[in-house]
């Protein structure tokens, strides 16, 4: 069963990186900055889901999974304990909120910027806004 | 015998695969508003993995954000510059 | 020598390679001093390294003029890769050189990964 | 010493919440001579906290000041620690943030909108001294971030000067991508040693490779730190413009606003410089992981020769420049790249009392080029702002109308090609002599070619701006507050030289106490302090 499992996480975390990478050249290579900001945004969700994979302890703890919400409301030692074993790493999912709010700030400024652009060079083509050089 | 968390993560790496399809034709595609619909598949397919990984904290933030959001900026600059992308 | 690691003897070196150079500085100002009598050949040739004859009829040197004939004798080979490879303002062509630098980073990794598996 | 944290952590939060105000105060209040005095005051809180911290360090002797946000312990909460290296760093940044705001409160007659440029001014300050302070590889992020994004804005400030919109639309789209990849860096981190924490991470990875266990969460140790590592110095070679990385620098420089060239250069680029310092020496040392198979030997001298490339690339560049501060653009990568090459000679075969010259070189350079650099822009910002012209050409002989910039100019020139007496000649003296007794006299070769090629174009903006006789009749402007930030910033270039041995000596001691074996076990201990402390003393 181990197999299984680390074969199919395997998939999963094999076609994640492989989209860091697709993205990663639309980000870097490709001419429209409409494109550059779909790859960025992909390169982002991608770069969160993988710290949510990790977070993921599940091949650490074979068994039950579950949020990292504690039900019990006045928890004993061995509640707790329990809750240890069977909820994912909360610190992930803390750290891909952030990341997502950021990202948000950042894309919308973006957004903005090649607004801006297109008024003032009448393309969003890269390769032709090119007044600084040199 | 099947388990049933198999079948969870075999959906899982189903998903996966298609998000990196999704992605490959997001990125290589010559018209933006295709593009942009290729880039919402993508979250969506990205929102049901967080799902399946026990984050719906995560899925309740990204989904406005990643799948109404995004594209509806992105749309509404396409419509305000540009449609399709230059060779 | 160069090889001086005390810092006396390196400091009175140093004095030294500064002095010269900004005695060589000094004597480039000279000769690209601007005149405002009749120049000759040789000056003309000293400003005209690739400019418009009109920069001479101005009052002084512009900055344009000044080093562009040092530039275009010495580092003309040099100044071509940079500006028009490199330097081009263009976003994509960077992007070759920054991904190189990180693909460099990463094939180190890998190599030093392999090293550990094999041995 | 309990205070002492807690004025540590006071600093960031203090500037934050004093950059988000603005704009709801700009509801209210439209002088702009009050937001020149309210950012002013602002920054010089934020000195002065920043060096009663360092002047509690050297009183404690320089033993590392924790502060825990919250009061929850490290390595689960978020962490500043100060030691004191970048208890000096973090002086050094807001006094060049201080620098800049005073000369803002000048040059904010040139601009229309003051309330923005504060907040976005006041968010860098912000993020700089956040990335500096911390002692917490996610909270990097989250400041690297408040940089980035104040600093976007601040490219893109003039929104109607179509090269300002292209620098920064250059600058932030490679930005954001480059933060994302530190994002995926600090989750490998994460994944393999279960902590963000800096100082635990120092611990494990240097338990790690004495003791050979591995996999602690996800994965190998060793594998995690290389492709972490290998993120990380990518990210912060861009942030600090190391050669390939370097192509922003001259593009946003060319369209921002003055006072924000003088803090780009002064500090945001030093704080990419520490973070690699940080990385390379404190959180994988010599005897880390990254030490496998010579990975960080091999490291280390790729930086070294991106560091030569990058002196050379910048000085040459330099000289076909026609805009002042795209000039100056290039000469800041060529300093960034001498501070790489005395930053990379931590190898393993380079002795350890080499490592202290190069590393002191290293921080007396840093402050050297910054002040240095902070002078010259300020002199050129009152000769260009205003007749809004930053054409070499167009700016000829009109330093005239200001002999306080003439000086200022004049000086500052002399600091960054390291003439005798002024500070830059001493902190190249010193690298000159890592360089020579780390037997590659070499590398001293290519010192002295980088700033004899540099010294031709620092030439050219002499020439340009003090030589020629005034040519256009241009309106002169007040000097105001530029005459005392000229005037006292080449005194300090001039002491920096004046008393180099008590600076040196001083540097040397700071790199002793944070950089060292010493430093980085005080580092670790201290941290342990507090945690032992929470634990109840066990």
């Amino acid at each position: 069963m181990i197999d299984v499992f680390t074969f199919l996480f395997t998939i999963c975390m094999l076609s994640i990186v492989v989209n860091l990478g697709i993205s990663l050249y639309g980000v870097l290579y490709k001419p429209s900055l409409i494109k550059k900001i779909i790859s960025l945004t992909i390169f982002s969700d991608s770069a969160n889901i993988t710290a949510i994979i990790i977070g993921y302890v599940r091949w650490r703890n074979p068994g039950e999974i579950a949020p990292p919400v504690l039900l019990n409301p006045n928890p004993t030692l061995e509640d707790i304990e329990e809750f240890a074993k069977v909820a994912v790493d909360p610190l992930p999912q803390a750290l891909v909120l952030t990341a997502i709010v950021i990202g948000l700030a950042v894309t919308l400024f973006l957004v903005f910027l090649t607004l801006q652009i297109y008024r003032f060079y009448g393309t969003t083509d890269v390769r032709r806004i090119a007044k600084l050089k040199g | 015998m099947v388990e049933a968390s198999v079948i969870v993560l075999g959906i899982m790496a189903l998903f996966a695969l298609s998000s990196t399809i999704a992605t490959y034709l997001a990125i290589t595609e010559r018209s933006l508003v295709k593009a942009v619909l290729y880039s919402a598949v993508q979250s969506t397919l990205y929102a049901l993995i967080y799902y399946l990984l026990m984050a719906p904290d995560i899925v309740l933030v990204y989904v406005p954000v990643s799948v109404g959001l995004y594209p509806a900026i992105i749309l509404m600059l396409i419509k305000k510059t540009e449609k399709e992308e230059e060779g | 020598m160069l090889i001086a690691s005390d810092p006396i003897s390196a400091s009175i070196l140093i004095s030294l390679v500064m002095l010269y150079l900004t005695l060589l500085l000094y004597i480039v100002i000279r000769v690209l001093k601007p005149k405002h009598s009749e120049s000759s050949d040789e000056s003309r040739e000293m400003y005209l390294g690739g400019e418009h004859p009109s920069i001479l009829s101005k009052p002084h040197v512009l900055q344009s003029g000044l080093y562009w004939a040092i530039v275009f004798r010495d580092f003309k080979k040099a100044y071509r890769g940079l500006v028009e490879k490199m330097h081009t303002g263009r976003v994509i062509d960077w992007a070759y050189y920054m991904t190189a630098w990180l693909l460099i980073l990463l094939l180190l990794a890998i190599i030093a990964l392999g090293i550990s598996a094999l041995v | 010493m309990n205070f002492a944290s807690n004025v540590v952590g006071a600093i960031t939060p203090l500037l934050a919440i004093s950059s988000f105000s603005i704009p709801l105060l700009s509801l209210f209040i439209k002088n702009k001579k009050f937001y020149n005095a309210y950012a002013l005051t602002i920054s010089a809180i934020a000195l002065a906290m920043s060096s009663w911290t360092f002047a509690r360090l050297i009183e404690g002797g320089y033993k590392p000041i924790v502060y825990k946000f919250g009061g929850w312990p490290p390595p689960v909460g978020i962490v500043y620690e100060v030691d004191a290296l970048n208890g000096l760093l973090g002086l050094y940044a807001s006094l060049v943030m201080f620098i800049a705001f005073l000369f803002s409160t000048w040059y904010s007659k040139f601009i229309d909108d003051v309330t923005w440029y504060y907040t976005l001014l006041l968010g860098l300050e912000t993020g700089i001294i956040g990335c500096i302070y911390t002692g917490d590889v996610f909270n990097l992020f989250v400041m690297l971030e408040v940089l980035s994004i104040s600093a976007y804005g601040l490219a893109a400030f003039f929104t109607r000067r179509p090269t300002a919109l292209e620098a920064a639309f250059k600058y932030a789209f490679i930005g954001a991508l480059v933060t994302t990849l530190y994002f995926i860096a600090t989750v490998i981190l994460y994944s393999a040693y279960g902590t963000l924490n800096m100082a635990d991470l120092l611990g494990k990875s240097t338990l790690a490779s004495s003791s050979g266990f591995s996999g602690w969460l996800f994965g190998d140790v060793t594998s995690a730190s290389l492709a972490a590592i290998a993120f990380t110095l990518w990210v912060f070679t861009f942030k600090s413009a190391l050669f390939p990385n370097h192509f922003w620098v001259p593009d946003v420089y060319s369209a921002a606003p003055v006072p924000v060239i003088a803090a780009f250069s002064g500090a945001v680029e030093i704080t990419g410089v520490y973070v690699v310092v940080r990385f390379m020496y404190t959180l994988f040392g010599a005897e880390s992981v990254l030490a496998l198979n010579g990975y960080r030997d091999s490291i280390l001298l790729i930086l070294l020769i991106l560091g030569i490339a990058s002196g050379i690339v910048g000085s040459l560049m330099m000289i076909l420049q026609k805009n002042a501060y795209r000039l100056l653009g290039y000469s800041t990568i060529s300093h960034i790249g001498l501070l790489y090459m005395v930053l990379s000679l931590g190898m393993s075969s380079i002795p350890s009392d080499v490592l202290k010259t190069a590393l002191t070189a290293l921080v007396y350079h840093i402050v050297n080029f910054g002040l240095g650099k902070v002078l010259m822009i300020s002199s050129v910002g009152l000769v260009s702002t205003p007749t809004g012209e930053r054409d070499l050409d167009k700016l000829s002989g009109l330093s005239r109308l200001y002999p306080i910039a003439s000086i200022g100019i004049t000086m500052a020139v002399f600091q960054l090609i390291g003439l005798i007496p002024f500070g830059g000649f001493y902190s190249k003296l010193l690298m000159y002599q890592a360089f020579i007794s780390s037997g590659q006299p070499m590398l001293a070769v290519a010192l002295i070619a980088i700033s004899a090629i540099s010294s031709l174009g620092y030439l050219k903006i002499f020439y340009a701006l003090i030589f020629p006789p005034l040519l256009r009749s241009s309106v002169k402007e007040r000097e105001g507050v530029v005459i005392p930030i000229v005037s006292a910033l080449a005194v300090a270039v001039l002491l920096l030289g004046l008393f180099s041995p008590a600076v040196s000596k001083f540097i040397e001691t700071v790199v002793e106490n944070s950089l060292m074996p010493k430093g980085v076990k005080m580092y670790y201990e201290s941290f342990i302090e507090v945690l032992r402390n929470y634990t109840g003393g066990g």
